[in-house]
């Protein structure tokens, strides 16, 4: 009975408090037939021992390949006090902060976190969090749509530059509130969406999807498409990565009057890649619209002697008091990830995070000058921030199968997604890769290439 | 103090610097950054400082008792953290090729299978985020459900009205109207309300079992009949599985789809907030809807099924396949109870609770439903010592901080006035539970003798009681620098 | 600049407070030919990112290997909660408890170990640790020919199955002050020290040490020595693996009077193997003896308002009260250790220890079985704990080589130490191998052993 | 509370049992425990709240100031940690054939190197396993030398009166006795007494340099001289050696010998009293004396040397090789810092010192060395207060404890009297310092306006002061089961 503290003399006397003759009695509301039988699947329980071997075999099996994948998950250095703090019992095992008094801690991280996530999007306020990027676009979609005050429309233009499982993600959740995702094409040398090929006449839209930097990594027109959105009535939804944040324009600083939502995957600072989770979604928005924001939401208040202290609020957005007219159904978010992205940015500072984002810049454009001396060429000419779209000779997904065999996660194949590219891979390089690591891939690649015919990469 | 008050311009952690590069003149000038964002200047000593501090203003299962009904708070095992943080396990990209995916896909592919079957459903997909996100997945695939079937008139969700707000909410997400069924005096569904509220409009009823009331719905298979001879299909929240596990499965009792908890009944940690995880299992019919990716084996590998395997998917709800790390964690929870830990976590969980219930009874405490077993929680009400000693379940939560236990839950379930909703977990000692009364008879002499102390408590905590109506009026969600520091 | 967090602003202002010129002037009392130049062999500093690849690289070509190594460090399952715990910021980067009121966290925790320790042991009190097994002895000797009021003789009879480096360890800290240590010789079959070869007039001697169990893992006859030294008018210092101590006869209890001191090394309770070190040293001794008992001590007593506390106690006879009359010079000691043991101990309960040392006990026994079938014989009959000296057919070492290229350490040579045993491996089989480690191991010695003569094993 | 009153007899933490196995039978009966140890039976749960809840009784680095004057607590780096934890360090045992060491080996191979670079000697051991055993170490070697020389008649070692206790303590292990040699009235030592007191019986003298009386030893090229002429050799304890890492190296001073404690200089954790790691330096003459184990390159191989290799050790201090993981952290530590980040160590170190001294002067704080330059630390007098105000250097400890700073430490060095030595170390703020100052202020008010809050004082922590004359007297070192349960 792993983790039950009970003695046979605790059961004793608590049955006999109780009045029931075994534990089976506490039971007996339950109708007899549907008592279960014992479970079948479930393997004999093994003491932590067996179980840390076999996880340890399991995790080593996949060993720590060299990745240039990207594509909304990226390799980045995590100082070791992050972790060392985030796991720390008192975040760890604490719950939603709904006693304020007794979650001072977390409170309070989360109240910084909301300052530095509003200053590096430059937008007014920010929430304590969604699921992750993805699911947090489709939270953004959903406030638009209420929030939009011009139109009553529920169209959604949405480029076929933001992340494909982001627009996945988006049309599953959204589209049973009868709200439509109407693709945008995008520059086929540029990669991005050309502010000259938007209609003049859109038609009536809540509001206008803008990635930046874009799923190829390529930067787009930001303050144009803004403005162009805005001067059609629609809101603006920036989907950014808060790394990128540190050398770009914050979205609240786009076009005229600025993007109204940001919203993102928060992974980047701080995170590990952990297959794909727990990241975690940041939301932030303009002033006036943060009665519509999904998710809880911490602000600084005075205690009975006057002291400041922080406190949930804004909560009769939220399910457990608005019920079915909350802004959206989130109760648990990721706040953990939240406490582990506030320590990031606290230990790199603006300096550090501005530093980084540089790294990974030019690492990606050193890969990129290596891989055309291979003869492989970017698809897209514009400027990007950390990874970029490279044409193949061959099957990407051969190509990165070999690689894998070597121990390189090559990057992501686009066939699946953008077919008209042709062969192609979505290459990364961020500020861990070394001149040595450079190499290996290119390496790699070349002698892959190279016995194209031979076998099958 | 911020952490922006321990900022000083030009303080530089420079540990934490990569080497300066230069080499953004390719991007141009108008889409670059033009003023620095507001992060703190300090010192990797200022932040471990800080943070450590902050964190020891929190209570937390690791530091105290935290009997918060609905919420699961039991002992997140350590080794759950150690082994999901495995260096193999961090470094892995979502996009790693299955090569290089065969040890960490096994976790997922056998956790899907333990959960089949604690749960009695034919197919589990462990792409939800968390609870809430669970629920809009089953939602979701009753609808796609209805759709495929061309039952289009089903516009439709039955919501008891003890249920928790995430139910409600989520149905609206998925474009539905929500119908409440009254509960009757013990704490079960009226089930004459439901037989009159179904019809051809009803697209399911949403339900847990065991109910917030901390009741087991003693008519479920009658409830279960009335809803699917109505059309509609039955979603569980497993919000409450740690009362059942082992017990009684939820495939069992009819229900079609239902979405499991981790960081309750699996004991992933709640992390202040979240992550948690929300995996949905569901019976035949509905297998085709689950969202993606899945888990498959294939002889004797593992891959993931996408949109391009399930093409009637509801579809992805994250970028990647959900809170993988989390997921981990519950894996190698299951993995240390095995099936007989299985069965036991319910047995002391409601051990636990009708112990606890019984010895406030003792001590003078009125319980909602006093005819009722209690299952791994219960529910006090204060509605007399409110009227009588001007005391309310508020003010007894926030003594109880003062005493060293976590408050329950407060004011949920609504529809019993001035509650609290108790779950002592399977996971804490007799002698925590005997403590917990002692406090809890402590407050009631209190309210009597020296009300003032209650009312007004905390009194031993970082701050005093907070004036939450002033944080809603006086917006103060950011902090912008040349404001007063404060302590 | 790593982990100074000086601004230039802060630099100037508070120079300008000293009145100094500048940072070199502060050290204008240092005579200037004494100024050293750049250092030379230190190279550039790392950030963490580039240090935590380095050291990663570094552990993984150590990798983990398959251990079937003893000797004073044995491989065990430690749980989680164990180090998770121990690396919190409050017990890791606090100082000694020198401000009682401000150490009542670590001060409890020592108290608690030493609780432990004197029941795991059988003896009265414990100290609050030395820094290993092997000064630890030496300590102990030092505190035998202090405390032995019968005898002023500065002679100690070691055993030479106390373990070769414990010997040496000791011999190099009390030979300064005219100690000897007499070697007394073990039995050939036995691989004990046989009561019976005992000098019937061993002349006047401080102190006898009993290891339990031996360095060949053999159990010695605790009770026929003990009672044999005291009747000489010698102190008895024990030896002790603290893992064998929940199956084996505490010191307190051997012969008639029981050991007056024990000592040992505490790393089987919870400590990694980590190259040898930091791992911990305990002592324990009667009542009688603890003014003579080296380190520090922590006693309760209660506060202003007659609350109990903790607090460091017989200061007097360390060396920052007494100097040169202190009972040692240690000062710092393995503090952090004690946490973790003390963890440790609390984790697995009595119970727990009592089926780890069992586990231990009986996978030696499988694995000397299937070595047996290979014709390997153990060289000695008497009944042991957890280790066995085996006889082999060819050079250890080499043996020892071949197995490391296949990632398993084969076991501990003896021929430096007992070369009159021939070629020879300690092994050990802990609680943490399962069957398919032992076949992996028997079948990598047999392949070992059967390609004698083609090449060098 | 203790952890054994949370025990109840039959409570067995499962996860961490192996399977139950038969099989001691062959251990005779007589060797066989009778009673179980008093080990607690209790909870994963209840262990691991118990002792989160007691870490936080605890002032640390992580937590708080903690100006502990020659005891250089400063920041701890967590990448040290993290590092030197990771599986193939953990993982290795001591007796690892060398195929499977390289990786650790080559780290301390280049520690060893790094640190004869810092210290300006010869050759490196780092067998020692903190600073007392360092010393050992080294005046084992010096005893070593002169022996092999036949210079038998020297049993005697000088030291000075403001010397560390473990030097006096260390000699007599060596078999020395001690002669102190006093200080002058600005804290150097007394050449004259010095002079008079070397001969022919003199082994050498032990030194630190900075001294323990915060200040640099001017004349240290004389007392070199004077030793050395008489036939003697000279240590250096190098607890203070972050006052001078960088600037002037032992070496340089004319040392013969030196021990460093990592724990200090190397930032390595004090774990709440260890462990440490004193590895010990030294010029040619002493080489073949070193302790053993050390670490030889050989081509691109790395290998541990032993007494056969080293015929003349002094011999081994430990059963392996000293404290690895420490040393493992002091590697990474130097690796962060580099050639660079050394020398600014002295630089923070010593303005930190200085401007706080200056602070506390202009405070009113009577200094014991008003003429001197603070070294990385300095002292402050309280004799002045304690005479006028009757309010005693201890009583300012205990007050700091209620104001949020660990207290320095106290009536050390013996010969001042009253006193503080106060070392704030390079990796604190200014604000910290001025906070700092401005407490100290504080006391010094309430001093004169109501002492009774600072002789009484702490208020505020866990428990007020304790009772350490009845600790001394009624002995209470081990819990006994039956005894009073308190809190
Ligand atoms: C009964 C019930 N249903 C649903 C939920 C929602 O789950 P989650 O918070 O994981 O989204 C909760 C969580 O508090 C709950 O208690
Ligand atoms: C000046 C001085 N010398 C020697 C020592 C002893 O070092 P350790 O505690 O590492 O044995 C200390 C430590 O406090 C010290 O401050």
């Amino acid at each position: 009975m792993p983790f039950i503290p009970h003695t046979p003399a605790d059961i004793e006397a608590m049955l006999e408090a109780i009045g029931a003759p075994d534990i089976d009695a506490l039971f007996d509301e339950i109708p007899a037939e549907l008592k279960s039988e014992a479970l079948r699947a479930i393997p004999d329980g093994l003491n932590e021992m067996q179980v840390a071997r076999l996880m340890r075999e399991r995790a080593a099996r996949d060993g720590t390949p060299l990745c240039f994948a990207g594509g909304g998950a990226y390799e980045h250095h995590i100082p070791a006090a992050v972790w060392e703090l985030t796991t720390r019992g008192e975040f760890y095992s604490a719950y939603t902060p709904y006693q304020a008094e007794a979650s001072q801690g977390t409170l309070q991280v989360i109240y910084e976190y909301q300052t530095m996530m509003a200053s590096l999007t430059g937008l007014d306020v920010s929430n304590a969090s969604l699921y992750d990027g993805a699911s947090a676009l489709a939270e953004a979609v959903l406030m638009a749509v209420r929030a939009n005050r011009k139109s009553k429309s529920r169209r959604i233009l949405m480029p076929r530059t933001v992340h494909p499982a982001y627009r996945q993600t988006t049309d599953t959740i959204v589209r049973n509130q009868g709200i439509s995702l109407e693709l945008l094409d995008y520059h086929r040398t540029g990669g991005h969406i050309d502010p000259a090929s938007l209609p003049a006449q859109p038609g009536d839209f809540a509001a206008l999807v803008i990635p930046q930097p874009n799923f190829f990594g390529v930067l787009e027109e930001v303050d144009a498409l803004t403005d162009w959105a805005h001067s059609h009535g629609a809101l603006v939804i920036a989907v950014v990565n808060p790394m990128s944040l540190a050398l770009l324009s914050p979205p609240g600083e786009w076009g005229q009057q600025g993007a109204d939502i940001a919203v993102g995957d928060g992974q980047p600072l701080g995170i590990p890649l952990s297959s794909g989770g727990p990241y975690f979604g940041f939301a932030c928005c303009k002033q006036a619209l943060v009665r519509q924001l999904p998710g809880r939401i911490v602000g600084r208040t005075v205690d009975l002697d006057g002291r400041p202290g922080f406190t949930l609020t804004l909560q009769a957005r939220e399910q457990h008091i608005r019920r079915s007219k909350a802004t959206s159904n989130i109760c648990t978010n990721q706040g953990l990830l939240v406490t582990a992205a506030t320590l990031y940015m606290s230990l790199m500072g603006p300096e550090g995070l501005a530093r980084t984002a540089a790294a990974c810049h030019r690492n990606t454009r050193v890969l990129l000058e290596r891989l055309k001396a291979l003869g492989l060429e970017p698809l897209f000419q514009r400027p990007l921030f950390h990874e970029a779209a490279v044409g193949l000779p061959r099957n990407a997904a051969e190509v990165v199968e070999t690689l894998a065999g070597e121990g390189i996660v090559a990057g992501i194949d686009l066939a699946a997604d953008y077919p008209e590219l042709g062969p192609a891979l979505l290459v990364c390089a961020t500020e861990t890769k070394t001149e040595a690591d450079l190499e290996r891939y290119t390496h790699a690649l070349a002698a892959c290439l190279d016995a194209e015919g031979e076998r099958p990469c | 103090m911020l952490i922006f008050e321990h900022a000083r311009p030009g303080r530089v952690n420079h540990a934490q610097q990569p080497p300066r590069v230069d080499g953004i003149d390719d991007i141009p000038p108008a889409l670059r950054r033009k003023r620095r964002p507001l992060l703190p200047e300090v010192s990797e000593l200022q932040t471990v400082r800080h943070y450590t501090r902050l964190s020891q203003k929190n209570f937390a299962i690791d530091t105290h008792f935290y009997p918060l009904g609905s919420c699961t708070m039991k002992y997140n095992p350590r080794a759950c953290n150690t082994l999901a943080m495995l260096e193999g396990f961090l470094a892995r990209h979502p996009a790693a090729p299955d090569a290089l995916s065969q040890g960490f896909l096994a976790c997922m592919y056998e956790l899907q299978e333990i959960l089949k079957d604690v749960t009695g459903m034919q197919a589990v997909s462990l792409a939800p985020m968390a609870g809430a996100q669970g629920e809009f997945a089953g939602m979701a695939m009753i609808r796609a459900y209805h759709d495929a079937r061309g039952d289009h008139g089903r516009n439709e969700v039955l919501v008891p009205d003890a249920a928790h707000g995430t139910n409600p909410a989520t149905a609206v997400m998925c474009g539905y109207k929500v119908r409440e069924i009254p509960t009757d005096a013990n704490g079960d569904v009226d089930l004459a309300a439901l037989e009159a509220a179904v019809g051809p409009q009803t697209a399911g009823l949403m339900l847990t079992n065991p109910s917030t009331l901390g009741v087991f719905e003693r008519r479920i298979q009658a409830i279960s009949r009335t809803v699917h001879e109505a059309g509609g299909l039955l979603y569980y929240d497993g919000a409450n599985l740690n009362a059942i596990l082992g017990e009684v499965r939820p495939g069992d009792m009819g229900f079609d789809v239902i979405h499991m908890n981790l960081h309750k009944t699996f004991s992933t940690p709640h992390g202040g907030g979240g992550p948690g995880a929300g995996p949905v299992g569901v019976n035949q019919r509905l297998v085709p809807y689950l969202p993606v990716p899945r888990v498959a084996r294939e002889g004797e590998r593992y891959r993931l099924l996408d949109q391009r395997d399930c093409p009637e998917t509801i579809g992805r709800l994250s970028a990647f396949m959900g809170n993988a790390g989390i997921l981990l964690r519950a894996y190698v929870y299951a993995r240390l109870l095995g099936r007989e830990g299985m069965h036991r976590v319910a047995d002391f969980a409601t051990l636990n609770a009708n112990y606890m219930m019984v010895e406030l009874k003792k001590r003078g405490f009125d319980l909602a439903y006093p005819q009722r077993r209690a299952t791994h929680e219960f529910i006090v009400s204060l509605k007399k010592q409110a009227k009588e000693l001007g005391v309310s379940a508020m003010d007894f939560a926030k003594r109880l901080l003062d005493l060293g236990f976590h408050a329950p839950t407060t004011y949920f379930p609504l529809l019993v006035p001035e509650c609290l909703l108790i779950e002592p977990t399977e996971t804490e000692t007799k002698e925590e539970i005997d403590a917990f009364v002692e406090a809890m008879a402590q407050i009631l002499a209190e309210a009597r003798d020296e009300p003032e102390t209650v009312k007004t408590a905390p009194h031993t905590l970082p701050v005093k009681r907070l004036d939450d109506v002033r944080a809603a009026r006086q917006l103060d969600l950011v902090w912008r620098p040349g404001e007063q520091e404060h302590d």
